[in-house]
Order: structure tokens, then sequence, then C-alpha cells
């Protein structure tokens, strides 16, 4: 019977929560398919957009794909079935969406894309794309770092989650911002899969394997960056002086590192993006046109800067 | 009267799903909807293909880990053969199953030859297939939106039902008289329920096992297929530990992990059931992240013993 | 016993193959010095690293030995980490922490094996919905944050403190692979989860409590599972309840495997788990370490390696291979 | 007339520590049943593992119809015309009856399809040939170790071979059902086939067999005429050594029981819906109660009843004066209880541990994990069994599946004997065990009853029930339909008891 109750209570008590907010007649039901929740920053994006929704009293429909694609096309097609008034999407890839946008398009809900773009064949699949320029970042944090190290020096990489989009398009603008400075060579790549963990224990084989080389760390995010300051630590050597570091996002625990003197450098890739997205979705639903690219300026912070923004840092 | 007895957990465990659909249904706007209805059958085509292959090696007594992996490959080959070779789907297809119904047979192979843990030789078929999906393409995605014959088979529809649906259901009716009708298929149930009773009454105990993985192997290709299909895309982390899901399925379905018992008519209601579950956050509005996954785990937990409960009842 | 002996053979002669690659590959491998005092080495760092995998798969023996399974494993870590980060929010002494976490980890394993022995859900489903529903639980506790612990903390003692040179999560690992084997051995313990393994029902038979068998696999799993999740949370000097743990379950139950204890259930060998984790620990070492032409490994190639190691351990442990070989050299002979 | 249909030379077979079959010559005529004897371990089950491939030999040929055959595969010997039966029986639990028959030989359309309807109308048809009632589509798992052997036969028979290799098929078999299957070896013999037929049972050798051969320590040891060979030449050259007495043992039950008789088992309106009816029971304790009834009548259940293994749906038991009120296993055996079970192969033995860890398993589950018995203890407590009930094994430490059929029971048995209960089941302690053991058993079963222990004894075989016990219960239908007592109770008494119709029970 206890059992049969909680089952049972369940959809109760989601009426009573839809009833509540739904007293409010004009009250917009938006869906909101989020990727995972596999680091701080995304875990600042989803709270960013829940706040922003409960600031509007917006009915948010919030699902978290746990890093699948299959999982975010079940939500899209619930969020369709329920008849939303828009969806919110931050899609795990780029390609495959053609499909399911279609249906969305067809049911009219308008569908606004956060962190990063869709390849469909017509993009009036969806209304609005608000999104950081990976690529970019990467090329910024090349930038730094190849000005830092004065045009010479081993670079060490800790790479994203293979195959994921932030992972190849990191990669890939950091080569490119490097590529002028013939004196600048990536000597080790390896995943660290953007967490802490996989970050201190790559760094610690590439100090062991390659001693003394190392003249500066990219990470693909902070979380490895931090766990590469530790491995850097443990081999008793000084992160931010002996070896450089620079990485993206800029999450708090990277101020507090550049703070610190331990990290010198993190490109922001700006994850508050709710007031953004549900401007988009209010412009959308009363019909007005958007731009089809709303960018997110991202800025490059170093030590210089860190104490005075570390207090306005939110995530 | 025994042979209907025997139904009894496996109808027990559909009134339980259906139970469970028609509260969720209730409860949740649009839920109960045929858009909705039509959707647990497409989106969960690739697990549930994935699901009736594992359930032929879960009766055999094995397990295989690859499915997820050959699903992820065999999207990426399709995909290869056909945008790099241009290949009609028409060609490639049969060549992706072929390629994955071998795979199967070769893991099968190996674990009868040598005597080996299914858990070892497949999780290394799993490495190893993943593997080559990640080095098939630098990108790990293909575009297909721009075939033709992609894009029409994944806009097909009847009834609602895409062509993935369609595919699973076929695949749950051959599946299913393949293991009540064909000798093979006997086979499979007997090597699982005592595999050495099953050699000295002079079973071919090899074929049937090495048919069972690489049957494992054909459905996962066509899981790759459809999936393919379905997003237009040829994708190396597709399905990334879906072997975890389809096991689940299986089980929970009603199939004996030890082998020898179970049906895949419960694996299509497993299958079902961890749809539905995973469904109803999507509908319950503002939970979190984690309150999501507990929710999760709490309505499976709660199915389960419901599912327990009914069958216990049905028994006296 | 002679028969044990021989089921190990094979797994320590993979290990001693991939250490022989090393030493060749990357020869700094078994370079062995001291700093910030304690030795450091890639050989050690296996070990280090390896120490939460390690303490899962001596748990998972037991489990698996008695018949079940345990999915939960990585979720319960990400548990560990979070209740003891936010224990010493407070202020609280590491003690305390570590304390509530095991306690937690505990409950978490009590939880699987009840599900499992009294209501009768098949352990393959009941941990499941651990795995799903834990990692919610850890992610709950720690709202979703990465909780940092405080820099001087006593607890990350179990993470980064050394003794005698050894790391400490090395030590925390060997111990509890000693203490349990002792306890199997000492005591009845590994017979009944053996039998109760092999023959549930001849078990029953002869009087065994097959039940609170099963249920002491699973406790035991859950406090080293606690165990191996302050170890991780240590050595990273944070609590990461989102990916704490993640898909070890896997790398655990890869390693029991290895280590010659059959899926099934019945007899295990925790010193071949040992191995088996250790194998695991330095073939990821060794993928990171390795270069060729002055290039690292390219992360693609990874699982593809992996694959071709683990196939290599199971053909080694194939007696059947090796009957074949001895035929096919009498025949040539 | 008669020629050679199979002829073994030379077989030699050794496992890791024994030599298991050493030089052996065997030669099957057609149209002849050919019974194989000799002790437990002695070879006979080895020997037939080979001929049917599914062992392989280090040395020897076989021929068949004077071709020489190589059959690597059960399969292979099946399709060269040799069916088997095997002594552990050697069936499909999760599939049905039907299918444990036909399998790899059903009725199947011309697509390849299996016709079910069909199927289960020849089976039924087989079934019905052999005397059975059993709903041929309900899965063999519900039926008990008797009937199973029966369909193993069944499946044997009905596969039209030339030669079919019968391993133990009456162990459990009571005597109407054995002498159906006798009736059907004969017709089987007329039609020309070759019949290997293993059994303990000297009396059925003489009833059946033409010709004897006789294994002794993997050795053979002289084929004989049946006819020919008096049955103290037979048993001699089973043990190997000349015997006084060859006639099968005396009644053992003496009267003499040390210190007073009190009721140490009582069980009050037990029953269990769709096992078992209302019963009563008293055992006292220096008694042996026998069960006697046919196949099916329940005397496993009420066993099962009693020490717990199945929970009763009502009435009231007490164990040495104790009311037992939530019943397990582990309650009986605390209160002194203890229980063999006829099927060894799943509720006896832990298959793959040691010999000497299948002996103190119970030992060790009563004491709880946390008191332990130290590795020279154990081995003492083995050795000491081992030697007691003469266990033929080359080391303690070798997993008990390695063992021959009977000296698996005899683990079984000193693990009970070793806990020195009051009360003890023995449900078919005999099965599968040679007559030297077979005789060592019913005298250590009096030798407990003279110190006091109760025992409950069930076996198949009535005259055993009649000779080893002092009391005997009938059961009929899963019902105990009355109870014989004194020493003038004859088989006879006992078939009268069971063949009664179920009006006059009320008289018993
Ligand atoms: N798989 C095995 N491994 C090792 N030894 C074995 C194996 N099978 C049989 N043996 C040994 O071979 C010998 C002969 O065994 P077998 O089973 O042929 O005896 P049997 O004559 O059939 O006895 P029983 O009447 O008890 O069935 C025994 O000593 C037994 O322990
Ligand atoms: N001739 C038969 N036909 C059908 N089912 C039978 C037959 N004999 C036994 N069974 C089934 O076997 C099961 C066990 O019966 P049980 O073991 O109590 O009998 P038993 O008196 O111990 O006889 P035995 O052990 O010799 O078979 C019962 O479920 C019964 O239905
Ligand atoms: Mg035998
Ligand atoms: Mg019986």
């Amino acid at each position: 019977a206890v059992v049969a109750a909680c089952v049972f209570a369940l959809p109760g008590c989601s009426k009573k929560s839809s009833s509540d907010s739904g007293s409010d007649p004009k009250a917009l039901i938006v869906g909101f398919s989020q990727i995972g929740a596999e680091s701080s920053w995304r875990t600042a994006e989803t709270k960013s957009i829940r706040d922003e929704a409960k600031k509007r009293g917006i009915d948010l429909r919030f699902s978290d794909a746990q890093q699948k694609q299959e999982n975010q096309i079940k939500a899209i097609n619930s969020f369709i079935a329920q008849k939303v008034d828009a969806i919110i999407l931050a899609p795990i890839v780029e390609t495959g969406w053609e499909p399911v946008l279609k249906q969305a398009f067809a049911a009219g809900i308008p569908v606004i894309l956060v962190d990063r773009g869709v390849k469909v064949s017509d993009d009036s699949l969806y209304t609005s794309l608000i999104a950081s320029d990976f690529v970019a970042e990467g090329r910024m944090a090349a930038e730094w770092l190849a000005n830092a190290l004065g045009g010479t020096g081993n670079i060490v990489e800790l790479q994203g989650t293979p195959g994921s989009a932030p992972a190849i398009d990191r990669k890939k603008g950091f080569e490119e911002g490097i590529a002028p400075h013939e004196g600048i060579r990536i000597i080790r790549s390896q995943t660290g899969e953007f967490t802490r963990a996989k970050g201190k224990e790559v760094m610690e084989a590439f100090l062991k394997s390659a001693p003394g080389q190392i003249n500066a760390v990219y990470a693909h995010n902070d979380d490895m960056a931090l766990g590469a300051i530790q491995a850097i630590e443990d081999a008793g050597l000084k992160p931010g002086k002996d070896i450089l570091i620079v990485s993206i996002d800029g999450v708090r625990g990277a101020f507090e590192a550049m703070v610190a003197g331990k990290l010198n450098c993190t490109v922001e890739c700006n994850p508050l993006l709710g007031p953004a997205a549900f401007d988009a979705v209010a412009k959308a639903v009363a019909g007005e046109t958007l731009p089809k690219n709303i960018v997110v300026q991202d800025r490059v912070f170093d030590q210089s800067t860190a104490a005075e923004v570390i207090d306005s840092r939110e995530y | 009267m025994a042979r209907f007895t025997r139904h009894w957990p496996l109808l027990a465990t559909a009134v339980v799903l259906i139970a469970l659909y028609a509260t969720a249904a209730i409860a949740y706007p649009g839920f109960g909807s045929w858009f909705q209805f039509t959707r647990f059958f497409s989106d969960n085509a690739t697990l549930g293909l994935a699901a009736i292959g594992m359930t032929f090696v879960i009766l055999s007594g094995g397990i295989d880990l690859s499915v997820g992996a050959v699903i992820a490959l065999s999207s990426m080959v399709l995909a290869v053969l056909m945008s790099r070779l241009d290949l009609s789907m028409w060609s490639a297809a049969p060549m992706v199953l072929v390629l994955g119904a071998a795979f199967g047979a070769f893991m099968g192979g190996i674990i009868q030859v040598f005597r080996l843990p299914p858990f070892l030789v497949t999780l290394a078929g799993m490495f190893l297939a993943r593997g080559a999906a990640l080095l098939l393409s630098d990108a790990k995605r293909i575009d297909m939106k721009d075939i033709e014959s992609v894009r029409s088979l994944s806009e097909r529809h009847i009834a609602g039902f895409s062509l993935a649906a369609m595919v699973l259901v076929a695949a749950v009716v051959i599946a299913a008289a393949v293991l009540r009708f064909t000798r093979f298929g006997r086979t499979v149930y007997a090597i699982g329920s005592d595999e050495s009773a099953a050699r000295l009454m002079g079973l071919p105990v090899a074929r049937a096992r090495v048919g069972a993985y690489s049957i494992s192997g054909l459905c996962a290709a066509a899981g790759g297929v459809v999936h393919l299909i379905g997003m237009q895309a040829g994708d190396a982390s597709a399905a990334f530990l879906l072997e975890l899901d389809a096991i689940a399925a299986v089980v929970i379905g009603g199939t004996l992990l030890a082998g020898g018992r179970g049906s895949v008519i419960g694996t299509l209601l497993g299958v079902l059931i961890l749809g539905l579950i995973t469904t109803i956050p999507n509908y319950q509005g503002d939970l979190n992240t984690w309150w999501i996954k507990i929710v999760i785990g709490l309505l499976l937990l709660a199915f389960v013993l419901l599912q327990r409960a009914a069958q216990r009842w049905t028994e006296c | 016993m002679p028969d044990s002996m021989s089921r190990l053979v094979w797994p320590l002669a993979a290990l001693a193959l991939l250490l022989a690659f090393n030493a060749v590959v990357s020869p700094s491998f078994f370079h062995l010095h001291f700093a910030e005092g304690r030795l450091a080495s890639p050989l050690i760092d296996v070990l280090n690293q390896g120490a939460p995998v390690l303490l899962l798969a001596l748990g998972m023996t037991l489990v698996i030995a008695a018949g079940g399974i345990d999915l939960s494993v990585g979720a319960v870590m990400a548990i560990a980490g979070a209740v003891a980060a936010r224990v010493l929010e407070t202020d609280a002494s590491a003690a305390a922490a570590v304390a509530a976490a095991l306690a937690v980890c505990l409950a978490a394993g009590l939880w699987n094996g009840l599900l499992i022995t009294f209501a009768g859900v098949p352990p393959i489903v009941a941990t499941l919905i651990l795995m799903v529903a834990g990692r919610g639980i850890a992610q709950l506790i720690t709202d979703g944050q990465i909780i940092t612990v405080e820099p001087g903390s006593a607890f990350l003692a179990i993470g980064r403190g050394a003794l005698l040179g050894l790391p400490a999560p090395v030590l925390i690992a060997l111990a509890a692979a000693g203490a349990l084997s002792a306890a199997v051995r000492l005591t009845s313990l590994g017979l009944f989860i053996e039998s109760v393994g092999g023959n549930e029902e001849a078990s029953r038979h002869a009087g065994l409590d097959v039940r609170s068998t099963r249920l002491a696999a699973y406790a035991i799993m859950g406090l080293l599972a606690g165990l191996a999740g302050l170890v991780d949370a240590a050595d990273i000097a944070a609590a990461d309840a989102n990916n704490s743990g993640l898909y070890l379950e896997l790398d655990a139950i890869l390693a029991v495997v290895i280590g010659g204890t059959a899926l099934t259930g019945g007899r295990f060998s925790l010193l071949g788990s040992l191995a088996g984790a250790i194998l695991i620990q330095s073939l990821s070492t060794t993928i990171l370490m390795a270069q060729f032409g002055g290039r690292s490994v390219p992360v693609e190639l990874n699982l593809v390696i992996k694959a071709a190691v683990v196939l290599i351990v199971c053909l080694l442990q194939s007696s059947e291979l090796r009957r074949l070989l001895l035929r096919t050299r009498r025949a040539v002979a | 007339m008669a020629h050679a249909l199979v002829e073994m030379r030379g077989i030699v077979k050794t496992y890791p520590g024994v030599r298991a079959l050493d030089a052996v010559d065997f030669t099957l005529r057609t149209s002849e049943i050919h019974a194989l004897v000799g002790e437990n371990g002695a070879g006979k089950s080895t020997l037939i593992r080979i001929l049917t491939g599914a062992e392989r030999r280090d040395r020897g040929t076989i021929s068949l119809d004077g071709a020489m055959i190589e059959p690597r595969t059960p399969l292979a010997a099946q399709r060269l015309g040799i069916a088997t039966v095997y002594q552990e029986v050697n069936l499909i639990p999760d599939l049905s009856v039907a299918e444990n028959i036909l399998l790899g030989y059903e009725p199947r359309s011309r697509l390849g399809w299996i016709g079910w309807g069909a199927m289960r109308e020849r089976a039924r048809k087989v079934i019905a040939d052999m005397a059975l009632s059993v709903d041929v589509s309900r899965p063999l798992r519900s039926c008990s170790i008797a009937v199973r052997q029966l369909i193993a036969v069944a499946r044997a028979v009905d596969q039209r071979a030339k030669v079919l290799v019968l391993d133990e098929p009456t162990s459990s078999l009571d005597a109407g059902e054995t002498a159906q299957l006798f009736a059907l070896m004969r017709r089987l013999r007329a039609r020309g086939l070759g019949i290997i037929f293993i059994t303990h049972f000297l009396e059925q050798v003489y009833e059946v067999s033409d010709r004897v051969t006789i294994l002794r320590g993997g050795r053979c040891a002289g084929t004989h005429a049946t006819g020919e060979l008096p049955r103290l030449a037979l048993v001699s050259a089973m043990l190997g050594k000349t015997v006084e007495r060859a006639a099968p043992p005396a009644a053992v039950k003496s009267p003499g029981v040390a210190g007073p008789r009190r009721e140490c088992l009582r069980a009050a309106d037990v029953f269990r819906r769709r096992a078992m009816q209302p019963f009563r029971l008293s055992l006292y304790t220096g008694e042996v109660l026998g069960l006697a009834g046919l196949l099916g009548s329940g005397r496993t259940e009420l066993a099962r009843l009693l020490f717990g293994l199945d929970r009763r749906d009502g009435g009231q038991i007490r164990i040495n004066g104790r009311l037992i009120r939530r019943h397990s296993p582990r309650r009986a055996i605390r209160a002194g209880m203890a229980f063999t079970p006829e099927d060894r192969r799943t509720a006896g033995l832990i298959a793959h541990l040691s010999v000497r860890d299948n002996i103190v398993l119970a030992l060790l589950a009563a004491r709880g994990w946390a008191k332990r018995l130290g590795k020279q203890e154990r081995q003492a407590i083995a050795e000491r069994f081992v030697r007691s009930l003469s266990i033929a094994t080359p080391d303690l430490r070798r997993p008990v599946a390695q063992l021959s059929g009977g000296n698996q029971q005899k683990v079984i048995l000193a693990r009970w004997l070793l806990m020195e209960p009051t009360i003890l089941l023995l449900d078919e302690p005999t099965r599968g065990i040679d007559i030297g053991a077979k005789e060592q058993i019913e005298s250590l079963i009096d030798e407990l009853r003279a110190r006091g222990m109760a025992i409950i004894f069930i076996s198949g075989e009535l005259e055993e029930v009649v000779r080893v016990s002092g009391r005997i219960m009938v059961l009929r239908d899963r019902a105990v339909v009355g109870e014989l007592a004194g020493a003038a109770v004859s088989t006879a008494d006992v078939m009268r008891r069971i063949a009664r119709p179920a009006a006059e029970d009320g008289h018993a």
C-alpha cells in the first residue's frame, strides 16, 4: 500500500503544483531540455534558466537528458504532446535534430537554442540561437597563452569528453590559435572527460612521462584545470608559476584559483543564459521576429582582474 | 491449465504497466495523447531492438555488453557507406546488418570455443566497436539529412507510427515466433536452462549459442540503422551504455538473468515500462536534475514492487 | 590451494606483460623517487589512482560470488563524498565526516540487500534503481555543485597523506584487502558466500541463512563503496557528485571477472580481483604515458587498445586455448 | 542370430588423481539386455559416458556394427543410434515435458516450424505407452525426480536407436514403475536393440538381464551369462573378495535401544494446500519410521513440511517438545533435525565446493559465521567420515561434483551425521548406492537408532522400507492412509494398504 501511495501521490502532487502556477490563466508553459549535470558550468546554466522562469511566473517543464541525445528527443516529443508554448533546447550535438524540430515546427511551437547551434537544412526550424562560440574560446585561450609563453613552450592539453562538441571545437580553436607560433608545441593531449578527478589523473601521468618538459597546460574546462593544479602541486611544482595554466568556462572555483595564483587565465563561457532565453521566448510567443543568432560575448580573465571580478561571480 | 498459468507473471506485468500508463494519462494533460503513445514506440525503438537481441543472449545464459557500441558502429558504417561511397540505403543497410550479425557471431564463437566468460568477451567487443566507431570519422558524427532516402524514410509515418516503431513491432513478432516455433529457439532456452543437460541430450549447443549472439548483433545493427534514420545522422557516441537499459528491460520483462526462462513479449513490456518511467518527469514540471533521477528511481522501485506483488497474488 | 593459484596465474601474467611493455615504451614508468614526502612513480600512481576501483572490486567480488551484482557502487561513492563534504562544512571533525559517510553508505548497501533478499527484486534491477536515484541523492546533498574541502582539513589525509612513503589511498586499499581476506578466511563468511552463490537451494537445505549471507555481502559492498568515495573526494579535495564514481561499477565488475570470479556466482578470489583492478588501472596509465614517435596515443585508440588487452587476458585465462595449443604442439611433435 | 553390436576394447580414462577406467573391454550384442554392475566409483558411468561421446577416452577403440566409431559429442552418438539416459537425470527443467521428450526430434512443418499440437500429441502417446500420467505441457521443473527419470527413458526410447543405455534408471522408481520399464525393455530387446542397463539392485540384474559385466576399480572383472552366474559369485566379483552371505541383508531392526523412549517429534493436523492433506505423526527416539507409498504419493512433501522447507498452511509441529512457530530449515536443524534430500544435485550438494567443505557445511552453518572451525579440525572431521562411510575420493579438496553418484550421496549423509541430530529424515538415502554401501547404510541406520536417534526413512524400494523400519506410515495421493507396526509386517501388507480403495481408509 505504501508503494501504491507513492506512485499515485506523484501525479497527484503535480496536479497541485500545476494548478498553483495555473492560477494565472496566462502563465506560459515552456519546456527546457538540458543535456545533463556533468559540470558546475552546466549546473549554473540550469539554475539560471530555472530561476528566471520562476521569476517570470513561467510554468517550466525541465528535462535532464543525462548526456543522451535520445533522451533529449524524447523530452521534446513529450513537450510537443503537452502543447507547451515554447521549447528551450541545449542540444548535446549539432546533428540529428531535423526530424524532431520539424515536429515542433508543425505543432507551431517556437524553439530557442541555447549554448550551441544545430545543423538543419532550413534554419527556420528554430527561432533563435543564444550561444557562445567554442572555437573562438579555444582561440582566445591560445592567444593568451602564446603571449604569456613568449612564443615558445611545450603545452599539454586536457581534452573534454571524446566526441563532444565543446571538446572538438575548443581543440580546433586552440590549434588555430597557436598555429602561427612555431615555437609552441602540444606535446601531450589526452581526454580528462571534463572532470576534476580525470584531469588530475591525466596530469599526473603527463608529469611523469614528460618530466621537466611541460611549460603550460591547456584544459578544455575549469574543472579539469583544478584537478591538474593538484597534480602539479603533488609533484612539488608551483602551478601558475612553474607551469602556466589556462582553461575555459570561468566558474567561481577558477577565480579562486586565480586569486591564489595557481591558475593563470580562464576564458569565460557565460552560462547565465536564463534572462536572454526567456526574453527570446517572450518575443517569439508574442510573434515578434528575432535575430537568428544572439552571440554571448565571452571575455578573458587573468590574475590581474580576478580579485575584483570574483565577488560578482554567481556560479 | 499449466499452459495458461505460465503466462501469469507476464499478465501481471502488463496489468501494472497499463495501470501506470492510465494513472499518468489522467494526471498529465497530453500524456494520453495518440502522439505521445506513438512516440513511446519510436523513441524507444533502438532500445527495443537491442533488448530483443539481448533477450536471446540472456535466455541462452549469456550477456551481451556490446549492443550499444554495435548500434553506434553500425550507424557510423552505414553513414560512411552512404555518404562517402555513395551506396544506396538498400544496398548499404543489408551490408550493415550482415556486419552486425557477423560481429555477434564472432563474439559468440570466441565464447563457445574458448569457454570464456561472456561478460569479458562482449565487454571487449564493446570497446572494440565503440573504438572503431570513433576512429571511423574525425567528427564523430556524419550528417545524413541531405540524403534523400534517409530523409524520406525518416519522415514516413503510418497512423503516427514511425518506421522505427514499425520495425520494432515487426521484430518482436518475428523474434517471438523464432523462439517459440523453431528448433533453434527452443535450443536457446535449453542451453540457458541447463547447458550440460542440453549437450547430453544431443542438442546443437554451439550453434545455438553462436546464433543467439549473432541475433543480438543483428538486432543491434538494425537498431543502428533505425537510429541513423531517426536522427538523420551517423553517430559514434550513440547509445552509450544502452546495454544496461537493455538488460534492465529484459529482466523487468520477466526473463531470468541466469537464462532459460523468459519471453520477448515481456521484453517489449520492459522497454515500454522504462520508456514510460523516464517520460513521466518530462511532464512533472519543474523537477530539478537530482529530483528527476530520484523520481525515476522511485518509479522503477514502485513498479518492480507492484509487479512482484501482482505476481505473488496471481500465484496463489 | 593449487587450484586457486592456477586461476590467479593468468591475470598476474597479463599484469606482468603490461608492466614489461611499459618498461620498454615509457622508461620512466619504473622510476622511483621521493616528492612531497612520499614515493612518486607512475607505478605508485597506478595503485593510488586505482584505489577506488580496487576497493569496489573487493566488495563486488563478494557480491558476485553470492550470486548478485551491484550497479549502484558509483552512485554510492558520490553519496559518500557528498555527505562527507557537507558534514565538513559544518566544522565537524574529519572523523565525524568519515563516520557519517560510511554510515550512509552502509545503509545504501543494506537497502540493496533488503530489496534483493526480502522483496525478491532481481539484483540487477534493484541496484539499477539505486544507481539512478543514488546519484540524484548525491546531487541533492551537494545541490549539484562541486563542494571544495578546505585545504587544511584533516580529511584530505585520506586522499593525499602518506605513511612510510606510501600514499594513503594505497594503504587504505591494501588494508581493506587484507582485512577482507582475513574476514572471509578466518570466519565462515567466505564459505557461506561461495555456497549461497553456488547453489542457493542446497544451501537452504544445509541450514544456511541465505538472506543474511547475501545481505552481509551487500553491506560490505556499501561500506567499501563508501570508502572508495571518500578516497576519491579526498584525492581531489572536493565532492563532485556529478562525476564521482561515474561508470566505475563497470570497471569494478571487469576487475572481478578478469580476476577469475565467475559472474554466475560461487567461487571467488579476492587476490584475483586485486590483480584485475591493478591491471585495469595500469592499462589506463599506460595509455596516458605511452609515446609513439613523439606523439601520445590518439584518444580514439584508447578503447581499441583496451579491447585488445581484455581479449588477451581472456585468451590467457582460457584453458581451452591452452589445450588446443598443447594438442597442436603434440601433433607437430 | 545375435551378433556384436558395440565393442569397446582397451578403454582407458584417467582423471587427475584417479584412473577411472583401466583397459576395459566390453561387448554388447544385438537383442540383449546387458547389465553393468560394480561398486560406487567402479567406473560404470564413465564407461558409458565414453561410449556416448559425453567424455573423451584416453585410449582404446569403439566399434558399432563392426565399424570403428569416434563419437565426439552426445549428438554424434545419437546420430549413430546410441540413445542414453544418464545417471543424474539430464533434462531441461525450464522446458515442458513434451519438449524434453522430443527436443531435437520435434515434428516440424515443411517450413521447419515446430508443430506444437503434433508434438504434444506424440509426447502424450509416448507417456501413455509408459503408463504415466503427466500433463505434457507443464514444465519439467514441476515433476518429481522419479517422473523425470521416466521421462528421460521415454526420450531415449523414442529415438528409435540401435543401442539404448540406461544408467541407473530404476534408482527412484517403485516396484510397479520398474516392472513397466522392464516390460518396455523386453519389448525393445525383441525389436533387436542392445540395451546396457546399470543398476545396484541385484534382483533386477537377475530379473531382466541376459548377460552381466562386472567392473571393479576401473577394471573389467568378467562378463557372464546372467543365468549361469550365482549371486554369491557376482557379489564376490564386485567386491573383489569372497563373501559368506550374498543374499540381501536380513531384517536389521533389533529391538535394543539405549535409554528410555520419548516422543521427539509430533505433527498435528499439518497440511499444505495442493500438496499434503492434514496428517498426524508421532516419532519416538530409537525408532525408524518408514514412509511407504507410490510415486508422487507425497512422501517427499511430508518430509519437506517437517523440515520447514515448505511453509505449512496449518497445523502444529513440536520438535523435542518445543513448538516450532516460524518453521525453517535453520530452526529445524537447531532443534535437532536433519534431512537428506532425494535430489542431491540441486538440493544437496554445492557442486564446486570441496568434499571437505560440503561435509562440514551444515555444522558451520549451525555455528554461525563468526565461530569458525580451524582447517585442521575441518580436515579431521571430514577424514573421519570419509573413512567411516568409505567415501571414495582421491583427496578431500576435490570438488564434490567429481565424485561418483553414490559417493556424493554419502557426502550428504556425512554432513548430517556429524551434526548428531536427534531426528534424521532420509529421503531415498540408498538411491544409487551399491549393495555393499547399502548394507552399510542400513546397518548404520540401525546403529543410530540403537543409540537413540529417531529416523524417518523414505525409499521407493518397499522391501527396504519393511526391512529397516519398525513402523510404517502408508501414503496415497498426498494423504496418510494408514500405519503398520510390528515385526511381522510384510511388503504384501504394505502393498495391500496402498491398494485399498479410499473409502475404506477410515477403518485403518
Ligand atoms: N569429472 C570427473 N573428474 C574427476 N574424477 C571423476 C570425474 N567423474 C568421475 N570421476 C571419478 O571416476 C571414478 C569412476 O566414476 P563413475 O561415475 O564412473 O562411477 P560409477 O561406477 O558410475 O559409480 P556410481 O555407482 O556411484 O554411480 C570415480 O572415482 C570418480 O570419482
Ligand atoms: N506419476 C506422476 N504423474 C504426475 N506427477 C507426478 C507423478 N508422480 C509425482 N508427481 C509430481 O511430483 C511432485 C512430487 O511428489 P513427491 O515427491 O511428494 O512424491 P513422493 O511420494 O516423494 O514420490 P517420489 O519422490 O518417489 O516421486 C508432485 O508435485 C507430484 O505432482
Ligand atoms: Mg554412476
Ligand atoms: Mg520423493
